[in-house]
């Protein structure tokens, strides 16, 4: 324990210092006062321009404040889908287990939102001369009143908050909690925002550009900038970790370890659903008609998705199975989340269904070929289907048909192969990233505080070895399990 | 003083607590279980990884009873489970040496 | 199940072939260019002719997009419904098949959505000249951009899946599952869409408008269109399938078959509650302070459905049952749903004291006198709640005196009889409509791929035998319920 | 069960009598018609002042609407809290007593909402003289199409119930259900919005502002107003009842009384952090930047609680707790609740790490010193870290910071101990009116129906004994518990 | 070597475990169990029906003891359990043939 | 004919049936029970409070054996369950009167 409460004092003692040297700067941007009315004008012509400039200011103020309200409830909701994760992993995975997922999740909330406060923001969003990453807006130091910049933040911390939780759910059942905090520190305050800035950089100043955003990837709303990020950060995290005690059998067959409970992670599949709108509807980060076109192709995918999980699972495994028909819904969302903008409905039922099937292969891949135990499917469902949906825009974007743009970009729609050159850069490029950094994050925590829990704990259940208690006081729960 | 153990399936337990009342035997204790018998399980699939389930779940009934009772209660549990199929279950009786109520601190036939 | 492999398989090739005829159909109709601003005016007049115009432009496009924001923040409360209902109808029955109840759930909003997305929303909405059905806009061809359509799409979808769902509950732990997907596949994508023509059909376009509401027909949120609907559908289907084995005894007694979770029911309720606002204030599709009122009205129905049928199960059973009460919730929610924007508040609070009260005699009707086995009370809650909300527009109609409307409607507001024959016509023609079709479907079903489980699987639970698992691994579960 | 049922009796009269004396008012109040458009003027000067006018007009209409979208939703977020608190509560008890959990939420909703629409808006916000109590909009009577007042009402409604269900957890397991009826009408109708006149009366009318908002307190969302006001009754209903049977040992020494589901719990806190967005960031009532302002130091408040508490339980006990960490973030969300629109980030973060200690500490010191029972944390994380929030207020408050006002008030920010010294007259000022009430309320009802379940009932808990079923039906619960 | 059963009301569990504890009776197996006895049950309603509930909750203590301890045992789960009203629970004594000891292998009277 | 009763940890049943299949005892019962032997316990923290914990989760095996398998059955379970540390468990051998097949009403050897 007492590597770790270093580690902790550390982040704490970075909250309790900064404040210091921020103060200052905050009290030199205290807002200005609004501008002047425009004087009475003399002249008619005045008058009417006067008036004309108020039109259009009002235009402009208008327009933002509905799309603040529209940001902030879309950020609220993606903050929702924490619970979602939570109860999704839960459900996966063993009743013995249950609090620390729990807690994995409070926490990489928690830890997440003041690492990418202090750091992270100012990293991805902040401005950049290389593109590489920002470095101004360091504990949203200068921002003040009701600046676009807050509704902002809080949109994006919450994308933050889902990149490191994925990685929560593949390392279920047997990774230290110390040694997550400090991962959930590092993904949220400078893996992901430095992968962000490279995509998305531009999307606050700017200056921010990013050099892969530049070439002109698309990734409306983060299929590889968030899902991808986590996917390929828990692969490295379990390849580090390795498999649960007895979820491969000693000649290297995969076994059944069942989910303690199918409604909870059926909740967590719906709230997640429902957090999603926000997460990509919301992120036209604009109030208008648009934001009804990428629900449309959201909802689409995650049907088309959801269905062709279950047929698959049923042609193979002769049942429809309901915990990869949950993985279907969260495959179909994963996918359509870069394209969600620029594809027509029935390109999102296309890149659902084709998200859908690919999930169930994915899991099985890994797991029988590969043997990669990933509890909750964290892996295929945000990493490969992320890879797939960022693919699909080169393949599907239809920006003239839909409206979106002046020209198709995708392959099937007489864009060219362009688009899918610059989109596999992208997917290449955070595949390397989040592989390389999440392997070098992983060993680095194994060979300090360890990355493993005894034996002996992961089979009593971590609730009892971290956090000395059960999650289900009472309840006679049958322990082979 | 013996004590009758019987492993039945648990959908029978509502008709073998019938057959028991009508036999007089209204005392016993019931627990679940899983079993393994002669009765084979299936499977289960749980994200492509098959199981074969044998252990099924059941239910235990012990029951003390005076010896004359014996064989009414057996006779009424064999009524109340029998479907004929393997899996209806599993009586076992055992001697019982002592029987003790708390309440009262009585001991043997007239505890029971 | 082969013949549910060819079921399935005809839905998915449908959704295969489809793209291809509509691509060029949207190429075709890719957003035309945004109109020239205004050539500068020499003259004053001008000047302010062209301000006024830009004026009068600029207020229809932002409360447009206000209107956009809020429908589809509705549109998502409305989605979230769906764990509300599948969690409710977990909590009511029993442990041995949540895992059928959650795939179900899963399912009528996937198939629904597609189903809807392919046929049903060009039945509800496209333009029609007989009144009966609409006949264009299928799979939203030729909608693009920010068109308004997306959302009220979004909107609508959701309100076919609850309506769909609705069925779900009521057949609970005996039901085959692929019979259950082609039900779903038909109520979504024809039965509820062709009464929703009647009905609902002008909301979108003119020339979609149905013979119903041209006759004055006012459900304003959908008791009837939606909710007695589902109810009615449900009541066909439990009919044709018949109660589950135990539920009666040999002399024709209700027996009691407790649910497994009470505070899953009640979180499903919760989340139904919360929905709802979604539901019927967003009904309103505009941004504006009506809202507020169909929220008041909302709010204060479901206080009083809630304390209605607490009070009335105490007064019959001597205790405050509690799943009579969440039962109740929803029936006060179910009855306001009709007349949420014509009612007072205290209209709105008698409403839903008689939905409550309704509610709990109907269970008893249905289960005591008619020996029908449901649940999770669906065909009370959506059925017979909806038939009242419905009515009681004609009883309180109050629009007059809400400042709504001109003149009141409601019998007891001076508005005469005329409004509650209306009222019941659309009734009776839900209920025509619903029962009908659902018997033919549902019979239709029963004599070619089956609507029963076998006796073993249904004792044993159908999660073993339609899915291969249990809910709840690992938890020891006493198995005679 | 008699007295309970005249209580409940007289309650439903007042909901029936009531309508007759407000529909003539209604009536009278029907809506005026629009005022008439300007007349066609014929000087241009004129035509200019119409369009300025028209163009003034419509700012004000839109910026309406978008208040109220955002209000209202906000108000459906808060109106969703009511599950996470059930959750929590019933997560944090055992499992007999899990039914009666859900039904006090079930009814404090419910009777809270009517108690408040027939009584305690009027009290809160209607004209007052004297500032202590207001006496007019009785049952919203007067009010009528898109007013304001409507969606100001909804908002405020969900407030009185959070202030009522607080006391829920704290008396969960021992309470008498029918007098736990009484204490919510009496809290949601009377003792909550008196104080709460005295503290925000003047948000919806001027002439209803109450003397202690005269005074210059700051309580933007309510840190006293709902939080502490819920947490003193709290404590008066647990001083009155006393702790549970087993909570303490013969020689006064707490016992551990795990809760019976650490998922639900866990749930129930991310639905609250969820909601707790649209309790601060919509105390605004206003869609503009400043909501994501709000929303940034809510967040960052609720993170810097989380991880306060998890560390300080770690610490103190050597493991990372989860219940703790639980209380930490509704602490932290709680302690921001006051200052959330008048703290920079940082300070933000500071009240919330305190509020994370401070809610353990408080914890600990009720339990091993005053030797009182709460068992979901409840009188400390709404009381004591609604105290901290309040006094926060006055310590971090930097107005002229972050561009909410002229000067910052507080200490820290060179404001001067004024604002300390009227926060503190604010927290005095709950605290005496909530602790006294309570203890008047719940001796009353001590005396007269009782406030005690019989030991055996305790024992055997109060989902058979009150309501005659069992929560978790063929779940075998091992019942020392 | 004799195996002590008791059925006893859950909520005693403690009593009778700190009981046992005095008299040094340290080992014991506990299961839950659903018992019907002379006590009688009492009625839920679950959505207007009604259910006579009469298999109450109760725990179940399985301990192996050498003969001289049985006296002592059956003492101790008496006084812990023991409230004078009817079900309080009921005790049952078997003939125990054999007791291994799995971690170390021994047998009999010392592997108890 | 003998009941052989063991208590095991619960990670350990599956091994402990397979060696009971390699042996041929194919037919068991299992239900989960709380023990308290030599192996002590651990320590919880609820909200500040600490709570020993010293009834552990175990599992609980029931086998009838005819007389010749009991020695078998025994062995089987040692070899399954057994690591040598305290907790690995107990067997509990007893007489069993009789045994009834409920399926068919066969007696006896023949019916275990
Ligand atoms: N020899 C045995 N030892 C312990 N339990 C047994 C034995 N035989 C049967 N049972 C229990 O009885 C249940 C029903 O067994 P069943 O398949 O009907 O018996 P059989 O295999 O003898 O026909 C089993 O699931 C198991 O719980
Ligand atoms: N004859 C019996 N056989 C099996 N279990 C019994 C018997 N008698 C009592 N029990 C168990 O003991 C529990 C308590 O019984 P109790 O009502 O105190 O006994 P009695 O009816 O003899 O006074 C019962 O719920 C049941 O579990
Ligand atoms: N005398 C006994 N009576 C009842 N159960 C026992 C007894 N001894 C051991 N057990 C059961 O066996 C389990 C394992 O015991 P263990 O600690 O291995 O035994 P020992 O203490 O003899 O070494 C215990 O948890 C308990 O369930």
């Amino acid at each position: 324990m007492r590597p770790i409460h270093i580690a902790l004092l550390c982040l704490m003692s970075i909250l309790a210092v900064a404040p210091l040297s921020t103060a200052a700067a905050q009290e030199a941007a205290a807002e200005p006062a609004e501008e002047a009315p425009a004087p009475p004008a003399d002249d008619t012509a005045e008058v009417i321009a006067a008036l004309e400039a108020k039109v259009t200011e009002l235009e402009g103020s208008l327009q933002n404040n509905i799309n603040i309200v529209w940001t902030g409830i879309a950020a609220f909701l993606v903050l929702f889908m924490q619970p979602g994760f939570a109860m999704l992993e839960a459900g996966f995975t063993q009743a013995k287990n249950a609090v620390n997922i729990m807690m994995k999740n409070f926490m990489d909330l928690a830890i997440g939102t003041l690492a990418f406060f202090v750091l992270g923001f100012a990293l991805m969003f902040g401005e950049t001369s290389n593109g590489w990453f920002g470095s101004s807006l360091f504990a949203l130091s200068g921002i003040t009143g009701s600046d676009w910049t807050f509704t902002f933040w809080i949109f994006q911390v919450v994308f933050a908050a889902t990149a490191a939780t994925i990685v929560s759910g593949a390392v279920a059942g047997r990774f230290k909690f110390t040694a997550y905090l400090v991962a959930t520190a590092a993904i949220a305050g400078v893996i992901y925002p430095i992968f962000g800035k490279w995509a998305w950089g531009s999307l606050l100043l700017d200056e921010g550009a990013g050099w892969l955003e530049g070439r002109g990837f698309i990734d409306f709303a983060g299929s590889t900038v968030v899902h991808s990020m986590g996917g390929w950060l828990a692969l490295a995290a379990v390849l580090v970790r390795g498999p649960r005690l007895g979820k491969f059998s000693t000649d290297g067959n995969p076994q059944a370890m069942p989910g303690h409970s199918n409604p909870l992670a059926a909740l967590g599949v719906f709230i997640l659903f429902f957090g999603w709108f926000g997460f990509n509807a919301g992120s036209t980060t604009t109030g208008d008609g648009e934001l009804g076109r990428v629900a449309v192709t959201t909802m689409l995918a995650a049907a088309g998705g959801a269905l062709a999980a279950m047929i698959t699972a049923w042609a193979m495994f002769g049942k429809p199975d309901a915990s990869m028909t949950a993985n279907g819904v969260i495959g179909g969302l994963v996918s359509i989340t870069a394209p969600c903008y620029t594809v027509t409905p029935w390109g999102a039922v296309i890149t659902g269904v084709i998200g859908g099937v690919l999930v169930v292969f994915s899991i099985l891949f890994l797991e029988r070929v590969l043997k990669v135990d990933d509890p909750v499917g964290a892996i295929s469902a945000h990493g490969t289907c992320g890879a797939w949906g960022t693919l699909a825009c080169g393949l599907f974007g239809a920006e003239a048909i839909v409206g979106a743009g002046d020209a198709n970009t995708g392959l099937f729609y007489g864009g060219g192969a362009g688009q899918v050159g610059i989109q596999l850069i992208g997917i290449g490029a955070a595949f390397v990233w989040a592989f390389a950094t999440g392997l070098i994050l992983f060993f680095a925590l194994k060979s300090t505080i360890g990355v493993r829990v005894s034996e002996t704990e992961e089979l009593e259940g971590l609730d009892i070895g971290e956090h000395g208690m059960e999650a289900y006081s009472g309840f006679q729960i049958f322990t082979t399990q | 003083m013996k004590l009758v153990t019987a492993f039945i399936q648990p959908e029978r337990l509502n008709a073998v607590k019938q057959k028991l009342f009508e036999k007089e035997v209204f005392k016993m204790s019931v627990t679940n279980a899983l079993g393994c018998g002669q009765q084979k399980g299936y499977t289960e699939t749980y994200r492509g990884v098959q199981t074969e389930v044998n252990l099924l779940k059941k239910v235990r009934l012990d029951i003390a009873v005076n010896d004359e009772f014996v064989e009414p209660t057996i006779d009424a549990i064999v009524d109340g489970a029998r479907t004929g199929k393997v899996g209806d279950g599993k009586i076992f009786v055992q001697e019982l040496a002592e029987c003790i109520r708390i309440s009262s601190g009585d001991r043997g036939t007239d505890a029971i």
